[in-house]
């Protein structure tokens, strides 16, 4: 199959999608930005390879073998459980292994025996976190394994210190110390390894329900998948790993996925973990004006983090918890770094949580529509992109702020919205091998 | 910063200044008054009647900028208790003048005899001479000049304006100077600017011509120099002017485009209407932003803050203090916003622009609140591209090369894209 | 013996100290610390009152005065609340009886404050809307570069070429790390960049209320020997009278000034109550 | 220092509904309140103004209702304003423009935008262009204060706005009917007079939230109705069970335009800090002494802006004696300390601020100073900086 690919290096997580030679998207692939550009594209390539494997098993069973679609939806979600787990559970004992390298270090010569021990007890407890956070049941706190062994981590630290073990800022220090050689280090084992064993992890009676499930597991790790180039955009651009003219500006990626997933598109929003921007895109998908913050990060999808962090929730759980507020309490200050200090004091105020949380979802709403003003407004169609786009709540700020103030909007949000940039990027790549423009993309 | 640029009637300019500097350090001794005074509405020909010496600290500010000294001065001034968020054009002069007051030229300037608050056009003027008068021990006079709200002039206004310039301003400047108001020598002086005034305002139009001869702003802030400040009414602006225009009239002649600190611009791609004051602290680094892609500003606002000589106002020998009067009240400064508006509007389609922008200055209130309805409205009007830009006059923490760049560029491509399209 | 207890709840940690103070001289009695890290406040301070207690070998009925400071005033069993710059002025005297004048950078806001040899704060300066240069930052930026709280410090000690960071929102650095980080900028030259852009902020400061002779830093980024070295550097030229020092019970600070003002107080009500007859 | 919190000053029975009043008519944010009065006559008009300072008499005299238009404080979400002004400059505007673009000015007939900066005076053009059907004129205030230049000046600027309400209302100003208005607006100086000393005598009584809530009010109700409310309220709270608490008294300057969030003067409070006077909606009581009721009434209002108004950034300090003025008030109102607290972005208030600290440590007078804008929502700082001022007085006491 011919891939063409688009990565878009955000701050906060970087998106890869593959493009099909019909320009169907494919595979998706998202993981957190980190220091090492290299490693977070190639990760978030191997994401949406991953991807396009499973949607084209997903496919397989749906065309080609007659399982009934419960079973067959069953099937999918416990080997996705299972596949995800795997990966985790490498990831984990790399963790692991760092730390008790880590510990060697002479400054540690005092306590090392009871931090060892405290290694293991953490260990042991986020692999049973992971067991029940793997249920195909189960909604993740966040797709990264940073946030989801951090959660953990910092939970079963807390127990130990507590119980008089060593002091908590120590042993979280630990995890500070040891996840970033994790996130730069890339897995090992190839896609059919991780099937493989992600299938050993399945209950008997799945293994069973479809007939030579091994073969066509085999076959869909088998088939091979050429990348006939790759376009990268984003915040941290300038240091894409790419050949200069495979990169494009993301203000162009954005108007331009945008413009192909809506059509009809005239107005664009992206929030993202540290920018906002907002664009006006023609009839084709140019981009004909654009604002974005400059200099201050405040009011953007960061915020959130914070706050999910300062509550120690889930990025999921946030929307979801403002969406139960009846009250709306307004926020002034969207300093990201101040966020949680606000939080903090309107709790001891009285204020409901969830109230707080509604009222700091619509205050990024209302810093995005100064940017939207400052841009040109809202024109229908209005797309709303980026990661913040998945959050339910802020979607409800947008659309009864947006509507107050402009009228009634068709307001679209695709699934897909936090890919809209490397959908852009994906495209670009398309067309630049069609207008035969562009590098050799050996170097990629 | 002109040492590319080699016309003589630059050579000319500069001797100019010089001399009026060497003039202000040897006040003291000879036995001369010194007068601070503002740029917008200034009152020239009236000081020159007393023969007073005018010292503009807005010119002090600004060639401190671009001798990149403002950045300590405004620390200092700041250090004194100045905030962040004030003009800096207030903060450079506080500063400058506590760091010892050295002028451009290395000399120290004289303390000033008399401070004139010409109050047109801006309210930070007044609180910069409250400020220094706190620092020098010498009167102040205030000329209020009414702003133009409802875009007239009405005569309940030129009234008060002549009563102020008759009753307070005149008795004052004799009671400094020791001498008597000449009138018949004012009407001398007012002829002269008259006349270097119609020249300036034939270099400027120049820009009508494609390609333009002149940079309307870069090149611009250095026509206006000297009758915006201290030379109007002087013999010297009537020789400068001639030079200069005799100058330009060989340009056009050859079709020659604008100097630059680079050398003669190439190819006239973009022809731009700028309004808003420059950034002088990277002087040469903006305007190469422009030169290097092919932009040349035809018509600018900022040249106009001195008068509005193109839209036909001149010095008036047969009517001296009600002509100083209208002059005060008719600078670019004190119009309102609709009326800035439609000028920038005709400039657009006089000049024949591809587009404006706007140079947005973090000091500079009396310019920039309301610019961005200006953007909306002239996009409205004109549905050329509009851009917009954010830096400060002096403050070299407000001028981020990257940012600007970056946006301009993109501009560039708006008005191409406008073009191929329409 | 007049013992009092000072609990300085910041926005990062809460610290306690214990106070002794007789026929004019005062001593540390007992301390404790303990970081937030998204706990509960209420409970991290019983948890440190507790501990700063057992540490000082001091019951709590022995206690004349508990006095609290930063968000302290949320503490409903307190004796009295004094505000954050009256209380690490008072605590910077005891530590550093030179010290005319403390600089503290806490988890959010950094402070600069002026004091005469009595403890009185003079003149003050504090950052506002903006959590750029604080703490929280320094944080963010240690965690992304993996290296714990302790370690920052001594690394920018190792610098050799400060990496240039230009910018000034907290949020943003972190990007700009990124890019330093796979630019390959050692850490230490990063960590050094940083405290260099932070010292700027802070030097200002500092200037705005003309301080003279000995600084002393407090607040937990006094630990911070990196810090501490930039803003030595960049108080150099200029201000040549100006000496930036650290203690190591900086942390402590307001704490320690909380409770000796408490004591202070303690004293003063007695004694007006004896004057006065009782009432 | 606080030896506990502070009790909550709650205001209850009649005065609690006087103040419930207050607060309801400063969170009419959409002026709910001026479309009444207008729906109860046809032929009733109202003017907008802009801070500072605007003369309501002559407005009053023209049978037109002056409402100040005082920004969106903490209440109006900005969702098209800040698309209006560049991030340096203040608030007050974007909120003003917001309240415009969102219809909430449309029960205004006109707009006057007195002459104090830059910001004001572009603003006017913009209402110019953005509402080309509405009445919207630049109040120019003299700056030469001679009567026969500034105040010839100031008297035509006056005619042409009583000419200007009196076309919309059919009712000319006469003389007498100016005069008439003078001794209206008089006697609600009185009024604020008696509840201002009794601030002084005894802040406990008057919180600062409260006083600045009556003074808003009197931006937006007739006349005749904010001074009884005034007076009701200056003798209700005498007989209430208010209580002193141990803070100090300071007095505020800078805050002349766009105005605090009321939470930040509830905030200073309970810092420590008792507020016994203050230039906040310094347009109320800008005339602080009676104004001529014989004679000729447009000379008696010039003469009263050019020789008898308090000193505000926005006006030149002729006789260069703001700073002694300054000094003379502190004392005169017997205050422990200044908080000089301007608008962010404000220049006018921010430039002034130099000279007024130099007096202040000429006299050897506390103070401190901090800006804010009407949108805080964080007063940690403010808190601090205004506890610590406090702090620094009650363990030491005034110098
Ligand atoms: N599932 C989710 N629910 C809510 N918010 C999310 C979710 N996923 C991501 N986000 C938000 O999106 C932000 C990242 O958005 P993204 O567009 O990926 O940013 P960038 O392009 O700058 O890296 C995060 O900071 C987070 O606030
Ligand atoms: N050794 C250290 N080096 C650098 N920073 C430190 C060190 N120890 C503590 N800190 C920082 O100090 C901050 C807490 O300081 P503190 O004065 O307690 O703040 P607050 O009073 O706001 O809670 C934290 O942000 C932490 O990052
Ligand atoms: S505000 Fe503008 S016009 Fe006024 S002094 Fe500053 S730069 Fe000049
Ligand atoms: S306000 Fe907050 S988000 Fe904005 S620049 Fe400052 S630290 Fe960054
Ligand atoms: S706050 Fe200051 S700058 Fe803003 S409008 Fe008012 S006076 Fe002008």
């Amino acid at each position: 199959m011919e891939c063409y690919i688009g990565i878009d290096l955000g701050s906060t997580t970087t998106k890869a999608v593959i493009l099909d030679a019909e320009g169907r998207i494919v595979g998706r692939g998202i993981t957190n930005s980190r220091s090492n550009y290299d490693v977070a594209a190639q990760v978030a390539k191997q994401e949406a390879y991953t991807n396009a494997r499973f949607e084209m098993l997903s496919r397989i069973l749906r065309d080609e073998t007659g399982v009934d679609k419960e079973e067959r939806e069953s099937l999918e979600s416990h080997l996705t459980a299972a596949y995800a787990h795997e990966c985790f559970l490498g990831q984990l004992s790399r963790l692991e292994q760092h730390c008790r390298t880590d510990l060697d270090n002479p400054r540690f010569d005092d306590d090392r025996r009871e931090l060892l021990q405290s290694v293991e007890v953490i260990m042991q407890g986020i692999r049973e976190h992971a067991h029940r956070n793997f249920q195909p049941s189960a909604t993740a706190r966040s797709d990264f394994f940073r946030d989801i062994a951090g959660a953990a981590f910092i939970d079963v630290a807390a127990e130990i210190s507590r119980g008089g073990g060593p002091a908590f800022d120590k042993l979280v220090g630990m995890f500070d110390r040891n996840i970033i050689p994790v996130e730069n280090e890339q897995e090992t084992r190839s896609f059919s390894e991780l099937l493989t064993a992600a299938y050993g992890r399945l209950p008997d009676g799945l293994r069973s329900s479809v007939a030579g499930l091994p073969d066509t597991l085999k076959a869909v790790a088998d088939t091979p998948m050429e990348e006939v180039r790759t376009v990268g955009t984003g915040y941290g651009r300038v240091r894409l790993p790419f050949p200069k003219d495979c990169i494009r500006s993301e203000i162009l990626c954005h108007g331009l996925g945008a413009h192909l997933m809506f059509p009809a598109t005239a107005t664009v929003l992206d929030i993202g973990g540290q920018d906002t921007k907002a664009i006006q895109v023609d009839a084709q998908g140019v981009v004909t004006s654009f604002q974005m913050n400059d200099r201050c990060a405040a009011g953007c999808g960061r915020y959130l983090g914070y706050i999910a962090d300062e509550m120690n929730i889930g990025l999921h759980e946030l929307g979801p918890l403002a969406m139960a507020s009846k009250r709306r309490v307004k926020i002034n200050s969207t300093c990201t770094v101040f966020a949680g200090a606000e939080f903090r004091d309107r709790l001891a105020a009285g204020q409901e949580r969830e109230d707080i949380v509604n009222g700091l979802h619509r205050a990024i709403i209302l810093r995005a529509m100064s940017l939207l003003a400052r841009s040109g407004g809202i024109k229908n169609e209005f797309t709303f992109t980026g990661g913040v786009a998945k959050n339910p709540a802020a979607v409800r700020a947008l659309r009864e702020v947006g509507e107050e103030n402009y009228g009634e909007l068709i307001l679209n949000i695709a699934p897909d919205s936090i890919y809209t940039g490397a959908v852009g990027a994906g495209t670009f790549a398309m067309r630049d091998v069609a207008a035969g423009v562009g590098a050799n993309q050996e170097a990629a | 910063m002109t040492t590319a640029i080699k016309d003589a009637s630059q050579d000319r300019q500069k001797t100019m200044i010089a001399e009026h500097f060497g003039k202000l350090s040897r006040a003291k001794e000879d036995g001369r008054k010194v007068v601070y005074t503002f740029v917008p509405g200034n009152l020239t020909e009236l000081l020159l009647n007393f023969d007073l010496l005018p010292v503009l600290p807005e010119i002090n500010a600004l060639q401190s900028g671009m001798r990149g000294k403002t950045g300590d001065y405004i620390q200092l001034a700041e250090k004194s208790g100045h905030s962040e968020d004030v003009c800096t054009y207030v903060k450079a002069d506080i500063g400058m003048l506590k760091s010892g007051n050295i002028g451009p030229t290395g000399e120290k300037l004289p303390d000033p005899d008399l401070l004139l608050l010409s109050y047109t056009g801006c309210f930070t003027f007044l609180k910069w001479f409250e400020l220094l008068r706190e620092e020098y021990d010498c009167p102040v006079v205030m000329l209020h000049v009414p702003y133009q709200g409802d875009g007239k002039i009405t005569g309940e206004m030129r009234d008060y304006v002549v009563g102020q310039i008759r009753d307070v301003l005149i008795p004052e400047l004799e009671k400094l100077s020791g001498k008597k108001f000449d009138e018949d020598r004012l009407r001398e002086d007012l002829k002269r600017s008259a006349k270097a005034e119609d020249d300036l305002v034939w270099v400027l139009e120049s820009a009508k011509h494609k390609p333009s001869p002149i940079d309307a702003y870069f090149g611009g802030v250095y026509y206006i120099g000297p009758i915006f400040t201290s030379f109007r009414g002087t013999e010297d602006a009537v020789d400068y002017y001639q030079l200069l225009r005799g100058e330009i009239e060989e340009r056009l002649a050859q079709g020659l485009g604008p100097i630059t600190p680079d050398g003669v611009m190439e190819e006239e791609k973009y022809r731009i209407v700028v309004e808003g004051p420059p950034n002088w602290t990277s002087f040469r680094e903006f305007w190469k932003m422009f030169h290097s892609e092919g932009a040349v500003v035809v018509a600018s606002s900022y040249t106009k803050v001195g008068g509005l000589y193109d839209r036909g106002f001149r010095h008036d020998p047969d009517d001296p203090i009600g002509t100083l009067a209208d002059y005060s009240m008719g600078c670019y400064t004190n119009l309102n916003l609709p009326d800035r508006i439609d000028l920038l509007e005709k400039y657009i389609t006089d000049y024949d622009a591809d587009g404006f922008l706007i140079n947005s200055v973090k000091s500079c209130n009396s310019f920039s609140a309301g610019q961005l309805l200006i953007l909306r409205e002239l996009e409205k009007r004109t549905g050329r591209a509009g851009g917009f830009i954010e830096s400060d006059l002096v403050d070299p923490r407000y001028f981020s090369a990257a940012n600007i760049k970056n946006r301009l560029e993109s501009y560039f491509q708006m008005i191409e894209a406008k073009r191929t399209k329409g | 013996m007049t013992i009092s207890a000072g609990i300085d709840v910041g926005s990062g940690a809460v610290k306690v100290a214990i106070m002794g103070v007789e026929g004019g001289v005062e001593k540390i009695l007992g301390s404790y610390l303990e970081r937030i890290r998204r706990r509960n406040v209420m409970d991290v301070v019983d948890e440190s009152f507790e501990s700063a207690l057992r540490d000082a070998g001091v019951r709590r009925d022995q206690l004349a005065y508990i006095a609290t400071t930063g968000e302290g005033d949320l503490i409903p069993w307190r004796t009295g609340h004094f505000y954050g710059m009256t209380t690490h002025s008072r605590g910077a005297l005891y530590l550093d009886p030179e010290a005319r004048a403390a600089i503290d950078i806490g988890a959010l806001h950094t402070r600069a404050m002026r004091f005469n040899e009595a403890g009185r704060v003079l003149q003050y300066q504090m950052t506002s809307q903006c959590a750029s240069g604080s703490g929280q930052f320094l944080e963010n930026i240690a965690r992304y570069l993996g290296v714990s709280i302790e370690e920052i410090g001594p690394l920018s000690l190792n610098s050799d070429n400060a990496e240039k960071c230009s910018s000034i929102c907290a949020v943003l650095a972190e990007t700009d790390v990124i890019n330093m980080v796979s630019r390959g900028v050692s850490t230490p030259n990063i960590l050094r960049g940083i405290h260099n852009s932070m010292a700027v902020r802070i030097a200002g400061l500092v200037r705005a209320i003309k301080v003279e002779g000995v600084v002393l830093m407090t607040g937990g980024l006094a630990r911070d020997a990196g810090l501490i070295a930039a803003l030595q550097d960049k108080l150099k030229d200029g201000a040549a009278k100006l000496a930036v020092r650290g203690h190591e019970l900086s942390v402590y600070a307001g704490a320690i000034g909380a409770a000796l003002w408490g004591a202070f107080r303690h004293d003063k009500l007695t004694h007006q109550e004896a004057s006065s007859g009782g009432t | 220092m606080s030896i506990a919190a502070p009790p909550q000053t709650q205001a209850t029975g009649r005065l609690g509904e006087i103040i419930a009043l207050a607060q309801s008519l400063y969170e009419d944010i959409a002026f709910k309140a001026v479309a009444d009065w207008k729906a109860k006559d046809k032929t009733r008009r109202a003017i907008g103004f802009l801070p500072v300072y605007v003369p309501r008499e002559v407005i009053h005299a023209a049978g037109g209702l002056p409402v100040g238009i005082m920004g969106g404080g903490d209440m109006t979400e900005i969702v098209r304003g800040d698309s209006y002004f560049q991030s340096y400059i203040c608030h007050l505007p974007r909120s003003v423009i917001e309240l415009l673009v969102s219809g909430r000015l449309d029960s205004m007939d006109g707009f006057l935008f007195p002459s104090i900066c830059d910001v004001i005076r572009n603003l006017s053009g913009m209402f110019k262009l953005l509402k080309p059907d509405r009445y919207v004129h630049y109040f120019d205030l003299p700056q030469n204060f001679r009567s026969n230049l500034g105040g010839t000046f100031y008297v035509s600027e006056l005619k042409s706005v009583a000419g200007a309400v009196s076309a919309m209302t059919g009712t000319p100003v006469t003389d007498e009917r100016l005069r008439e208005s003078i001794k209206v607006y008089n006697a609600n100086s009185r009024a604020m007079n008696a509840l201002l000393e009794l601030r002084i005598e005894k802040p406990w009584l008057v919180p600062a939230a409260e006083y600045y809530l009556l003074l808003r009010a009197g931006f937006l109700l007739p006349v005749d109705e904010h001074t009884a409310m005034l007076n009701e309220y200056t003798l209700l709270v005498q007989q209430s069970d208010r209580r002193a608490l141990d803070n100090i008294r300071v007095m505020v300057r800078g805050a002349f335009c766009e105005q605090p969030p009321v939470a930040l003067l509830r905030t200073l409070e309970r810092a420590g800090c008792y507020l016994v006077d203050d230039d906040f909606v310094v347009g109320s009581r800008f005339i602080p002494d009676p104004i001529a009721e014989t004679g000729n009434p447009w000379d008696a209002l010039a003469d009263a802006f050019m020789h008898h108004s308090l000193p505000a950034a926005s006006v030149y300090d002729e006789k260069h004696e703001k700073a002694k003025k300054l000094v003379d008030r502190v004392r005169e109102v017997r205050a422990d300390g200044v908080l000089l607290m301007a608008p962010s972005f404000c220049d006018p208030a921010l430039l002034d601020q130099p000279m007024l600290q130099e007096a202040l440590e000429q006299a050897g007078i506390p103070f401190t100073s901090f800006k804010y804008s009407e949108d805080t929502g964080q007063f940690q700082v403010i808190r601090e900086q205004a506890g610590t001022f406090a702090d620094a007085i009650k363990l030491w006491g005034t110098v």
